[in-house]
């Protein structure tokens, strides 16, 4: 068992730089989470830890051993990838034994581990079937095992559960967290682009935008305090709001009107000493901190109103501005074009200035 | 990728296979390039031993001059171009109707006809020979063109189906019903539906049939006759026993007889990959 | 909105028969032409070619039946017949050696260097040509004394040989002619197969250990098993058909061992001493019971596979 | 006046010939300008094989062929147009001397155009370099042939990749061995190959030069055409062919002081000689469209003019069949007909592959090829050959 | 436009039944949507609307006409397919028009329609394009042009948003919803398995299983009053939570204790007619009714917490039984292994009796 160290890390494929230059620690045992858009180079530093793709620069140290040019096969890793990439035509117990097999372990040993990772994944009924009798989750289960019997220090997952449906898609990110408990000590690095999943699974979340990491944080230390505007947007699901303002005033908090929702002002305790009075800036909150009774009052029309059960997504917009989303349990009755009125719990709202960056 | 990128290995390695490469492309041809020397060589080179040498002077107009006009090689040459082109335009016509019959409609027999083309296709043809010969000469049509052609046709419809109706399984059926839906009738969903989104298909099947008849000789030999009807490669042979010994007319000759399908392979070459693996692999 | 309802459905007087019937019908219009040509031109014919071979017929006058007779003679004393035979099973063994080379070209080839797909393309030049001219070129090249190969041989100080003159050896020379096209054949559909390799597998094969000839042989060929399919069909039915290069290379000769089936069938029913039409569909349907084993078990996966699709 | 088509396939394919065929079409052509004339000429080789297809599917309207025996598969199957009237009624002056070799059952099949003696073709100067003069006799052969492979070369050029090069090797040997009518005995399928003596003697005789080394090797991947280079480089001092390998050689740039010619020398003293002169023939086709503009075209080409011009040395160098013309100046033409005419008493033989029923001949070509390279499988040759005739003579 | 009557509707391919005898029917201008996991038959029964495939028995009406032999582009209908099936070879504009131009309409009335469907859609940019230059979405709203063109009395949509990336989904969610209020009057028919979707777009939801329909009615009627475990369990997300019990007693509602749960007893207000004393039963909760303060008392012991931000899931089991959803808002400090008590309130409680039907 190992932790991870990444040092001034950079990826260019040719001319084009794809990371450039990324720190970062991971502890030992840590499961960490690496989310952003499409295409910001999640992938490619996964892919570097495995010894996939070369390092174009810095250094990246796997325990204590610097790994750079070391075989894939050699670091200690083992990667579960988005398509499973499961050899077809073996079995269940091929694939699993297939990394031992190649370097030549004793079949009694082989036999164990793969015994022992099969029990952990509920998959010895399926030992003796090829992949293509298993279904997604199974299958996903199989690429897992496959990693545990290399009894790696690090694993390694490529949207493991991006190609599952809804619900299984659930399922099996309770029972990789689970997992993560049972192989205690285990260093897990997870790439996925799906926030709930980010969220669920994470101890450390790493942020990605265009090959740079935006924040790093525990799940509910990036929700509650982000760092700027991309990361406030990017975790929590729906989206927050975001809201043009204008700073007003500055004493005892930063006081702004909504520029397009009737110049309501709203007061916000937070020192903003990045902002001046008359700057541009952006209002967050979100979804699910709306409150009918509480803070600075919009009238808005509903656009769409989706009933789930016990929560309601109610989509509204006010003459001038863009839609809000609205988060509610209380919404069963809201129905296209009726009026009303909502409120933004100042202590929930967070600021952002032109640039992005939070003004705290 | 398999084997490993060569860009990731040493930069010897690199230099080495890029030097490398030539020599074995060169070694893998040396019979073609043999032969396009001996073409261009004069009449004494050979008479002096000179086989493998250099040309010892470039006679590249006298050689492919007698080729063009001491020789009846033009007239098999358009005798190939009057047999290939249609038989190419037949078996594709023939083959785009059955392979969207075969491919979209679910009736009973499907496979079974479908099989039929197929088996038919792998038969080694010298099987049908002496019926259809037969079949030619008493529809008057033995060492016609037309006879040639009819069969090719008939023929090659067998792979044709099985590359077309393949071809068609990998569209969308979606596509079809869609048209259904929208009232669209049977014929033109073909027409106007089905057949535009085969252009590769066609393009693929266009390429590796020609190359197919254009190099047919079992059946040249077996249907056809002399200068009037037979293509290039019986005229070659005939042409080769005119020009015995003379290696570096026989090389000319050669040469021009192979040379539309190689040009046909270098213009089309990405349909022509395509269609190998279309029509084989699935 | 209202204006374009006349795209909706109106009046639905009795409709034609064809109408009516449009989806069934279809199908079987489309496909007249096409098994009218093949089978009057294939299908038919392998009946009428089995029904020849128990006959005596000279291809014009009466035909006359004589039972079994052809196959007879064939199968017990007919030397031109064995030689023929074996010369096919030689064929179709060698033949499939072309399998193992275009594996290897394509693996050499399989790179993304400047210039790749020209060379790919070059190798696979051999198969465009024709087999006449693959014939002769070949036959050049193994001229006794002046052929390349012997230069090349004597260069390297060992004893010229006269390939296509000496009866052990010239069906080995003439396959080996054989196998340059067909080789460049598999290759071309070996890369094709290369490309289709799952990158993934691959790459997880690297992170368990395994290298060169084991990734290719644990991880690579399995994957390849489609192209691998492919390449034995068209090997195996190209090795059945060799006629065109024996008859340019040799003749038959020398003295009549290089004959297979084929070109002994195509002696028999076409030579200058008489037509044996019968005699030589007897050879014609022996060659395609040997070929049928072959249909069968490509039919079979064929099915196999479409079993499983809609 | 002829008017309509006339389908003239010629297997004169080799570029003398060729040439003549052309020239006879376009003249012919010429003196009937409302006939169409198609001319196609095929592969001489290829040709062998082609002839049934042609005669029985779409015939045209005059073919080349082979005097003898080589009509009878098709003079049999009836697709050879019966031209007796044309011989009885005088249409066709100065042929009668070569009237048995169009005729099968009496009747005659079609008209000889030229024929051409065989024997041996040598290199005149490398002779005289060596000393060496033209032998009269196989020993004085063997001892010629000795010193000019101690010279360092061989004594014949053969090229038996077609086979029938063989053929007039046995042809000669056996006609030599055992005489002309011993020879027509085995053609005619009433000599038994394994146990007849004087065949095994023939071959004893061949085996005697094969086993110096007397031919060139590697015959059997070359046509006699190829072979043809080892007789002009000198590599090879003589060639046992037909009077057409003149004008190669003569193109290959040997002028007549570098070839001259001599009888096959004598094997068993007092066997009268008999000499191989194959005829090359037209035919009609019975199922010929155009019937009487071919029978013009066949009185044209046995004419006595014409068979003087097409047959001098300039064009086919051969002999004309009509008695009327006349044997050009050349050497090779004289010395041959003169051969010919005063010297072959025995007889004179087609050839081997006109005098034996085609498919005996096929078998028979295959058979001789096989011994010139492995002597040592005679017997099973032989009784193989005895096998077939067994089977074709019935 | 028209209503739809479907009567004892079957199918079967060879010798497998599909579907059973279906019967159902679709008001005029309503908006119904097929639920029920996968292979149930959802696609079979909207293609046998469509025409597409055979019906093996029953009939089928639309309007007042049996359409059972109709040939689909008489039935008055259009589908929008899950794979869109846009024509690839031409334009947005052909596309939309095809089917018109195909059956001989005037010019001028095809350009007319295209035109308003483009309007609706907002296509009018894409018209020159063919589908290969667009993205998802836009090719999704093709389609759905493509429908809107032949102004069909019934549209089909299966699963048309299956295709399409999670953010983009709810994008078009949206949007068809729209669509449907601006056609006010076309009857929708709309196949998914997803039930997000399915509450939040459909007037009625249809729920099937296995070639039968297991409950019809308005989405927040099934959430609030399924009639058996199945649709209890299938409507919702997080799943309803179902847990053991057994009748104790009957009087001023159900009583049952939870044999898995301590025998932890709860009274149920519901007359339970179908149920007596002593019969096994299973109790029914939703992850979002559970309560820290209220109802029957359980103990439970954390085995994962995922914090999503506001709210947080929390899977925890008992000693004996299997694990529960929870959903809360005030989960944050939940860590695996910690015990917590959470309460059952009987109200918001369902009963089902053994064979899966809800004890009313
Ligand atoms: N082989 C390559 N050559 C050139 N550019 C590449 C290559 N592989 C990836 N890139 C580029 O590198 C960037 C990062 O790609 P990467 O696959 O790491 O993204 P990602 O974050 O994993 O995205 P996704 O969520 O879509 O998987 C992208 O802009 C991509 O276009
Ligand atoms: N052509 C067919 N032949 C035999 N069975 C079929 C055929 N088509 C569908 N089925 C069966 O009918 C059942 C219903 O299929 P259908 O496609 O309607 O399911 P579905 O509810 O649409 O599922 P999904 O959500 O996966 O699309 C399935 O069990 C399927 O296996
Ligand atoms: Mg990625
Ligand atoms: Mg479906």
């Amino acid at each position: 068992m190992a932790g991870l160290t990444l040092r001034d890390v950079k990826k260019s494929y040719g001319p084009v730089d794809v990371i450039h230059g990324v720190d970062l620690d991971i502890e030992d045992g840590e499961f960490v989470v690496f989310v952003g858009p499409s295409g910001c180079g999640k992938s490619t530093l996964l892919r570097m830890i495995a010894g996939l793709e070369e390092i174009t620069g810095g250094d990246v140290s796997i325990g204590d051993r610097q790994v750079n040019d070391v075989d894939p096969a050699e670091r200690g890793v083992a990667m579960v990838f988005q398509t499973y990439a499961l050899y077809p035509h073996m079995t269940v117990e091929e694939n699993m034994s297939f990394g031992l097999r190649m370097n030549g372990h004793p079949k009694a040993e082989i036999d164990k581990a793969v015994k022992n990772a099969a029990d952990i994944l509920q998959l010895d009924a399926l030992l003796k079937r090829k992949p293509a009798a298993l279904s997604g989750g199974q299958r996903q289960r199989v690429a897992i095992g496959r990693a545990i019997v290399r009894n790696p220090d690090v694993f390694l997952f490529d949207e493991p559960l991006s190609n599952l449906d809804a619900e299984l898609r659930v399922a099996m990110r309770v029972e990789i967290s689970r997992l993560h408990n049972e192989l205690s000590g285990s260093t897990m690095i997870y790439v996925t682009h799906d926030q709930t999943e980010a969220m669920t699974l994470a101890d450390k979340i790493v942020v990605l935008r265009g090959g740079n990491i935006e924040q790093v944080g525990a799940p509910l230390h990036l929700y509650d305090d982000p760092d700027n505007a991309f990361v406030a947007g990017f975790i929590g699901s729906p989206r927050m709001n975001f809201l043009d303002a204008e700073v007003t005033g500055k004493d005892g908090g930063v006081t702004v009107k909504l520029t397009k929702q009737n110049d309501t002002t709203i007061t916000l305790p937070v020192a903003g000493d990045s902002l001046s009075v008359g700057d541009a800036c952006q209002l967050g909150i979100r979804p699910e901190h709306m409150s009918v009774s509480d803070g600075a009052m919009l009238t808005l029309k509903v656009d769409v109103a989706e009933h789930l059960g016990s929560d309601s997504y109610i989509y509204a917009g006010s003459t001038q501005g863009k839609s809000l989303t609205i988060e509610t349990n209380e919404g069963r009755n809201a129905r296209h074009g009726t009026e009303f009125q909502i409120g933004i719990p100042p202590e929930k709202a967070f600021l952002f200035s032109a640039d992005g960056l939070r003004a705290r | 990728m398999f084997p490993k990128p060569i860009e990731k290995s040493s930069r010897a390695t690199q230099i080495g296979y890029q030097a490398f490469l030539p020599l074995v492309l060169i070694l893998w041809l040396l019979p073609l390039i043999a032969v396009a020397v001996f073409s261009v060589k004069p009449d004494a080179d050979f008479t002096n031993g000179n086989y493998w040498g250099l040309p010892s002077s470039f006679e590249f107009f006298t050689n492919y001059g007698r080729v063009f006009f001491e020789s009846d090689m033009p007239r098999y040459m358009l005798n190939s171009f009057l047999i290939t082109v249609p038989t190419v335009i037949g078996a594709i016509a023939l083959s785009s109707l059955t392979g969207f019959a075969l491919g979209v409609y679910k009736f009973n027999g499907n496979l079974l006809i479908f099989f039929m083309f197929i088996a038919g296709n792998f038969v080694p043809f010298q099987i049908l020979m002496v019926p259809v010969r037969d079949l030619t000469v008493s529809m008057n049509l033995y060492d016609t063109k037309t006879g040639l052609i009819l069969f090719h046709i008939a023929f090659q419809t067998g792979f044709c189906t099985l590359f077309m109706r393949n071809f068609i399984r990998q569209l969308p059926f979606e596509l079809v019903e869609a048209a259904r839906v929208e009232g669209v009738a049977e014929w033109r969903i073909f027409w106007y539906v089905v057949l535009p989104l085969m252009k590769p298909a066609l393009a693929a099947l266009a390429v590796l049939i020609f190359t197919f008849i254009w190099n047919d000789y079992f059946w040249a030999v077996v249907l056809t006759q002399g200068p009037d009807a037979q293509p290039v490669t019986a005229g070659i042979t005939s042409f080769n026993s005119q020009f015995r010994a003379a290696y570096h007319l026989m090389s000319a000759g050669s040469i021009v007889a192979a040379l539309p399908p190689v040009l046909m392979f270098f213009l089309m070459q990405k349909h022509f990959i395509a269609g190998l693996t279309l029509g084989a692999v699935k | 909105m209202a204006t374009a309802s006349a795209a909706a459905p109106t009046a639905r007087p009795q409709r034609s028969w064809y109408k009516r019937n449009e989806i069934a019908a279809t199908p079987w219009l489309f496909l007249i032409p096409g098994i009218l040509f093949f089978s009057v031109y294939v299908i038919i014919p392998i009946f009428q070619s089995v029904w020849i071979s128990f006959h005596e017929w000279d291809g014009l006058g009466e035909m006359t039946w004589v039972g079994t007779a052809n196959y007879e003679r064939l199968l017990t004393d007919d030397r031109k017949f064995d030689v023929s035979f074996w010369n096919n099973v030689r064929w179709l063994f060698l033949y499939l050696l072309a399998i193992p080379a275009g594996l290897f070209i394509a693996l050499f080839l399989n790179q993304t260097v400047r210039g790749i797909r020209l060379y790919k393309s070059m190798f696979f030049f051999p198969f465009v040509i024709s087999q006449v001219v693959v014939g002769l070129v070949f036959s050049w090249f193994y001229l006794p004394r002046e052929g390349l190969l012997n230069a090349i041989l004597t260069f390297f100080g060992m004893e010229p040989v006269n390939i296509l003159g000496d009866p052990a050896l010239a069906t080995y020379g003439i396959i080996a002619a054989g196998l340059w096209p067909q080789t460049a054949y598999c290759m071309i559909l070996y890369l094709t197969g290369l490309n289709a390799v799952n990158p993934e597998q691959i790459e997880a094969g690297r992170l368990d250990g395994a290298k060169g000839l084991k990734m290719l042989w644990y991880v690579v060929l399995p994957q390849l098993k489609p192209a691998t399919f492919i390449a034995f069909v068209v090997t195996i039915i190209g090795a059945l058909r060799s006629f065109d290069l024996i008859s340019v290379m040799t003749n038959g000769g020398p003295f009549g061992s290089t004959r297979v089936l084929s070109f002994y069938m195509f002696e028999e029913s076409l030579s200058e001493f008489g037509f044996r039409m019968g005699y030589g569909a007897a050879i014609a349907v022996v060659l395609f019971f040997l070929m049928l084993f072959f249909i069968v078990y490509f039919l079979y996966s064929m099915w196999r596979d479409e079993k499983g699709a809609r | 006046e002829l008017s309509g088509d006339l389908r003239i396939i010629s297997d004169m394919s080799n570029p003398a010939p060729r040439a003549v065929m052309e020239s006879l079409a376009a003249e012919f052509g010429e003196m009937h300008p409302d006939l169409n004339i198609e001319l196609e000429i095929v592969d001489r080789e290829a040709w062998k094989t082609q002839i049934r297809n042609a005669l029985s599917a779409n015939p045209p309207d005059v073919i080349n062929w082979y005097a003898a025996n080589r009509m009878a598969p098709y003079v049999d199957a009836g697709l050879f147009e019966d031209i007796t009237d044309m011989w009885d009624d005088g249409s066709l002056p100065g042929l009668d001397a070569v009237r048995g070799a169009m005729t099968l059952n009496d009747r005659q099949w079609g008209v000889p155009y030229t024929y051409y003696q065989w024997g041996v073709y040598y290199r005149e100067d490398i002779f005289n370099e060596l000393g060496l003069s033209e032998p009269a006799t196989f020993e004085e052969e063997i001892a010629n042939c000795q010193v000019i492979l101690d010279s360092g070369r061989k004594c014949y050029a053969i090229g038996t990749k077609f086979l029938w090069t063989a053929g007039g090797w046995f042809d000669y040997l056996n006609m030599r061995t055992n005489g002309f009518d011993h020879h027509m005995q085995l053609a005619r399928g009433e000599l038994s190959w394994t146990e007849d003596e004087g065949v095994r003697e023939t071959f004893a005789n061949w085996r005697r030069l094969i086993d110096m080394g007397a031919f060139i090797d590697d015959h059997q991947s070359y046509s006699w055409q190829e072979a043809l280079t080892f007789f002009t480089d000198g590599e090879a001092t003589a060639y046992l062919m037909g009077n057409f390998a003149v004008a190669p050689m003569r193109d290959a740039g040997l002028g007549d002081d570098q070839i001259d010619f001599y009888q096959f020398p004598i094997i068993t003293e007092g066997l009268a000689q008999g000499e191989d002169a194959p005829t090359d023939t037209f035919h009609i086709p019975s199922g010929a469209e155009n019937k009487e503009a071919a029978r013009a075209f066949l009185q044209f080409v046995t004419s006595a003019d014409v068979q003087t011009r097409i047959n001098n040395g300039e064009n086919l160098g051969q002999l004309p069949v009509n008695a009327n013309s006349s044997v050009d100046a050349d050497e090779f033409l004289e010395q041959g007909f003169e051969m010919l005419s005063g010297n072959a008493q025995g007889g004179v033989a087609q050839f081997f592959d006109r005098d034996f029923p085609a498919e005996m001949a096929s078998v028979g070509m295959e058979g001789l090829q096989e011994f010139m390279v492995f002597p040592d499988n005679l017997d099973d040759i032989l009784e193989r050959l005895e096998d077939a005739r067994g089977r074709i003579y019935e």
